[in-house]
């Protein structure tokens, strides 16, 4: 194990996988001479090159469609979306091409591609640079969709993702590239897709959450351990195909659930995860779950309208304490 | 089909010598034949969606695929039974995919409009307009990648090119020297809009001079004619991996897609009897007649031939069960 | 009131608006010269002239973008997507562009557009033009997303969108346009944007659909009739605003809700409806929401795949049945 | 600002008499030191988010807004709050834009990349790369609807150019012969990528051709030069509705934004200085005073006013509170 930064350990996991396989190659905006806007590339031109680390002019349906041309004849693109923010003008690849392809073909044709790069809340960047993309991507069969927590997971879930035959979103965050933490160095380790992870025990409520979200519901969590209410807390790290089993187990031994996630809430990651719990274990809840999620507003740039935005801390307690039928201090 | 051929060995003057002018013959009348079962099928219900039919447009696919080898790459829109026949895949799969069947090319997945054969470098069947541009491109960088000679035909209509994939294909292409023929087959209608009114600026060949890339433009009714331009764009993109970008001015006889007539508001019915004069398949069969590289008795044993080769398509795709209903749910992911 | 068809019930509310307000046009692919696609703009260029009546080349992008400008000074554009399946590639104008302007520019621009064309389920057209289009759009906030069932919901919503301010989504279906109801003639009918609609009365479960899987939710309803089970049955009518109300009022009602959707279900509509239902009248529930959605998979070609992709009126009285605790004949 | 300048009236030369100067050096002086103190209120935390600085290209919005009349409509991207100014916005306004403060032009809701300002029809403030190009063609489209003879200028740096929004927008805006001047601010690099990197072929004034309009590239560091081509093309615009395409060669002093050093591993320093020596107001007022137009105390006069009015919107913002948490649901529709 190693301490190193969220950002490190997506560079280590693009480096190794890069000697590993000569048919990965990364292509994206600002990847190579700049080394990445957020230098998650960093170096990695230097030591594969221009053939295997691909600047590319700002066309971002474009090199795209290059990555998944180059993923149905056997390579294995890795794209960098400077911020996800983008995806959507590629997103008529993303999804008509990407993830239909395999079933369209009957088969023959699979793309084992990873569109990545930051998404989500980032730091006053206002409401086209600010946005949890992940509802645009993890309702579509045919995608994988991935949202790693902490570097460790950053690193095994990226090789996993590099390693899979089909296309995988792996949507980083600006705000957590600077947070460290402990990371295998052996290149072997992976972490697999679809599977959650219960990153901390409980015993009274079940809070699920990823991301910035999964720091916040921590904090929480410890606060609340105070006061005696112990959280278990649930990270889903893959959104699609989702690890519905973990959850639920949780609940049934919780046998309460609060949701937590940044984005607008409507018809979001959390609309899906209470409607799944409710389903599998009503008759386990003494509460309806709770969804703790971003105002139902687009993103905007005033600091402290945008701190209003996001879920706080003290929101995530104060729905904690509602299903747990626990009046405020 | 699918196999290369090359200008050796002409004693015509056409260029072209009987083995050629027989495969070239042949592989437009299957097309034509295909095509007009296919017609006959759909009418009956036996193929669902939409139908678009190539009839008229048959030499486009037939000489570029003539200049290739069995390894290069192709892929186009959702007009394709035409390029997918060409490069090589076996007329009974293509039809009974199009009957949405067992042994359709893909399963009875994905239909007319997304036909793929990985056993003959065909990459589908692709029906959102200029998507499959960018993913050409893809096909491209890889060849290079890998250090291969092969090259990649992407075969799109004039509908596409006002589209902003179109402009980002050709740049990515250009930009990084990829074996990438852009081959438009333009047929002066994308639907009911003439390209007059969908470009500013209608000559799409001339589009290549905006990225410092070859261009021509060809007659799309001489197969002949495109074996040229081929010729020289593959040879191109082989040695220098220079993209091309090559216009044929073909046209489609029938409607844009069995729900459309062919004499529809947007262009006249004269307009269409007048193209038809220049069908591909008669001018290419008297030529090669008139020129004595193939007899008469030749010509009809080549249309003999793939008369045959239809029915037993027809036959195929009818005996082909439906596919399994487990099937709905395979194929979504491919399991590592 | 007279019988038309949902196709006729649409040109006659695009004929009635761009009638009243000379800012009103239309813009799209096929919808002049050729009557449109599916027809819905038959005889509109014969009556307003090619000023009004835009036919585009393709690029989505582009004449959505055209829209979005229009509508920032002063026009009223109604923006045609053949099919909602090429709406992604607009995704970007529409998400980033038209629904967050108004919020930028601190209120200065509003973007009065409406966006409208078919989506949902066809008749096999397979995986890339058979989508349930509306999970792009339903959880952006800045817009409106309305899915109209009959001919007098086209009508009266369309009319509606038109009138509002904002950039709203207006997904119709191939499968609805030759479906005959009754229409109100007077050009001042409309249906306000946000208000669900109870299209039968029951007792016993609430059923939520909208689209073909109303007219599908009607017929089990009519079958489970016959068995005792009183159906009642609402349609949202409009997707975002989402009018809770409505279905919550019946949910109290009736104790047990099924909702019904076209689309592949995991985060889906259903996902959040399930949700909402659960928060607010969890204690009314004598049983979990059941969801009856299509299958988890892109839509295949084959006529059988595809009739086993949609929900079928069996799939929706077993579900009735199954929250009404009563065991199949 | 936001005066219609004409060439009447000149005695010197150069095409412009003392007022004309006065405002145009003025207006560039406006922009100049309202970026220096953004920046250094950037490095005190009281921006957030990234700004984007225009320093170097002030001649291009200056130079261009001078020849618009105060109806005519200009949008941008995020580098944009040069244009605005130009434009006529209070300065005041928007430094509290960036402040996030209730005052901004947009209250605080759309900081620096989203500038509006609709009492002197400033569309905004984009920052999807390319996205506002289309939205520029509804404008134009509305413009000829109502029967109007305004213009709309849209703003786009060299790194659009590759983007697919770029080729529809000049298709649309060249088929339909909409009065739309689009205006390339070609500062050779797009973040880290420079135009030999994005495009293959470089000229980017050549495209107009692909499309059929106006294009001609000018010196995007003289205010003068940009008057004459951006007169020509408003001319066309107003009277035929012909688009154009212009693309005006000019440089960046600073990073791309604020966290990217000016000096960064993408140019040299010594291109960056060499830049520095065509800065457009140096050069423009020494032409100005030495051709006797304006004399060096009438130049002093203009520095010290903009001055006194920048420290004024500084202060402005600073006292500006920040919008009420109720705001953040406010805006999100309008209300008939
Ligand atoms: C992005 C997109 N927009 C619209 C359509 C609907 N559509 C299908 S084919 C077609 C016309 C295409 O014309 P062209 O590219 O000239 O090809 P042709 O049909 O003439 O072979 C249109 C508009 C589509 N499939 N994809
Ligand atoms: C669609 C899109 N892709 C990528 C970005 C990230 N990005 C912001 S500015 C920029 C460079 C744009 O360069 P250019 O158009 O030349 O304008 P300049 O910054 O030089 O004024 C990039 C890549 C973006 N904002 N939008
Ligand atoms: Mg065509
Ligand atoms: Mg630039």
């Amino acid at each position: 194990m190693a301490v190193m930064t969220y950002r490190d350990a997506l560079n280590m996991a693009l480096r190794e996988e890069m000697r590993r396989d000569g048919r990965v190659f990364l292509i994206g905006e600002e990847i190579g001479l700049y080394d990445g806007a957020y230098k998650v590339t960093q170096g990695l031109l230097k030591e594969f090159g221009p053939q295997r680390v691909v600047d590319t002019p700002i066309a971002e349906s474009g090199f795209t469609g290059v990555g998944i041309g180059a993923a149905m004849v056997g390579l294995r693109p890795v794209v960098e979306m400077m911020t996800f923010n983008f995806a959507l003008l590629a997103l008529d690849q993303i999804v008509n091409s990407a993830a239909k392809m395999c079933y369209m073909s009957g088969g023959q044709f699979n793309v084992p591609i990873v569109i990545r790069g930051p998404g989500g809340p980032a730091a006053q960047l206002a409401a086209q640079h600010s946005q949890s993309m992940e509802t645009y991507f993890y309702h579509v069969p045919g995608l994988k969709v991935v949202r790693p927590t902490t570097p460790m997971d950053a690193k095994g879930l990226l090789k996993a993702a590099i390693r899979d035959d089909n296309p995988v979103i792996f949507i980083e965050s600006e705000t957590l590239y600077h947070v460290k933490g402990e990371v295998p160095e052996d290149p072997e380790f992976l972490i697999p897709l679809g599977k959650a992870l219960v990153r901390r025990e409980g015993t009274d409520v079940t809070v699920i959450a990823y991301m910035g979200m999964m720091y916040r519901a921590m904090e929480a969590a410890e606060d609340l351990e105070k006061e005696g209410i112990s959280v278990e807390l649930v990270d889903p790290r893959t959104l699609r195909p989702m690890d519905t089993e973990t959850i639920i187990n949780s609940v049934r031994k919780t046998h309460r659930c609060v949701v937590v996630e940044a984005g607008a809430g409507f018809a979001g990651m959390g609309s899906e995860i209470g409607a799944f719990v409710t389903e599998q274990a009503f008759d386990d809840l003494d509460a309806p779950v709770e969804r703790v999620t971003g105002a139902n507003a687009p993103m905007p740039y005033a600091r402290n309208l945008e701190k209003l935005k996001t879920p706080s801390k003290d929101r995530i307690v104060a729905a904690i304490r509602r299903v747990c039928n626990v009046n405020g201090s | 089909m699918a196999k290369t051929l090359t200008r050796s060995g002409t004693s015509s003057g056409l260029g072209v010598d009987a083995a050629v002018a027989r495969q070239l013959l042949g592989d437009m009348l299957l097309i034509r034949r295909f095509e007009e079962k296919a017609a006959e099928a759909y009418a009956l219900g036996k193929i669902g969606g939409f139908l678009h039919l190539y009839i008229g447009e048959e030499a486009v696919a037939v000489g570029t695929t003539s200049m290739l080898r069995p390894d290069d790459y192709a892929i186009s829109a959702y007009r394709e039974h035409g390029h997918c026949l060409a490069k090589g895949s076996d007329p009974k799969r293509v039809m009974a995919e199009l009957f949405g069947r067992r042994d359709g090319l893909s399963k009875g997945k994905g239909g007319s409009m997304h036909l793929f054969d990985k056993g003959t470098n065909f990459l589908g069947g692709h029906a959102i307009v200029g998507a499959h541009l960018p993913i050409a491109v893809g096909v491209g960088f890889a060849i290079k990648y890998r250090g291969g000679d092969q090259v990649i035909v992407c075969y799109f209509g004039d509908g596409a090119v006002p589209e902003g994939e179109f402009h980002e294909a050709m740049n990515l292409a250009a930009l990084w020297k990829l074996p990438v023929l852009f081959l438009c087959e333009n047929n002066r209608y994308a639907m009911g809009t003439s390209t007059d009114r969908a470009l500013a600026q209608t000559e799409i060949w001339k589009f290549a001079e905006t990225y410092g890339v070859p261009g021509e433009r060809v007659d799309g009714m001489d197969v002949l004619a495109i074996r040229d331009a081929v010729g020289r764009a593959v040879a191109r993109a082989r040695t220098e991996k220079t993209p091309s970008l090559i216009e044929a001015d073909t046209y489609r006889f029938r409607g844009h897609s069995m729900r459309d007539p062919a004499g529809a508001v947007y262009r006249t019915r004269e307009e269409v009897e007048r193209e038809k004069l220049r069908d591909p398949i008669v001018l290419f069969r008297e030529k090669v007649v008139s020129a004595g590289v193939l007899s008469e008795a030749d010509a009809r044993a080549v249309e003999k031939d793939v008369n045959d080769r239809i029915d037993e398509a027809v036959a195929y795709a009818d005996a082909s069960p439906e596919p399994p209903g487990e099937w709905l749910f395979t194929d979504i992911y491919k399991e590592s």
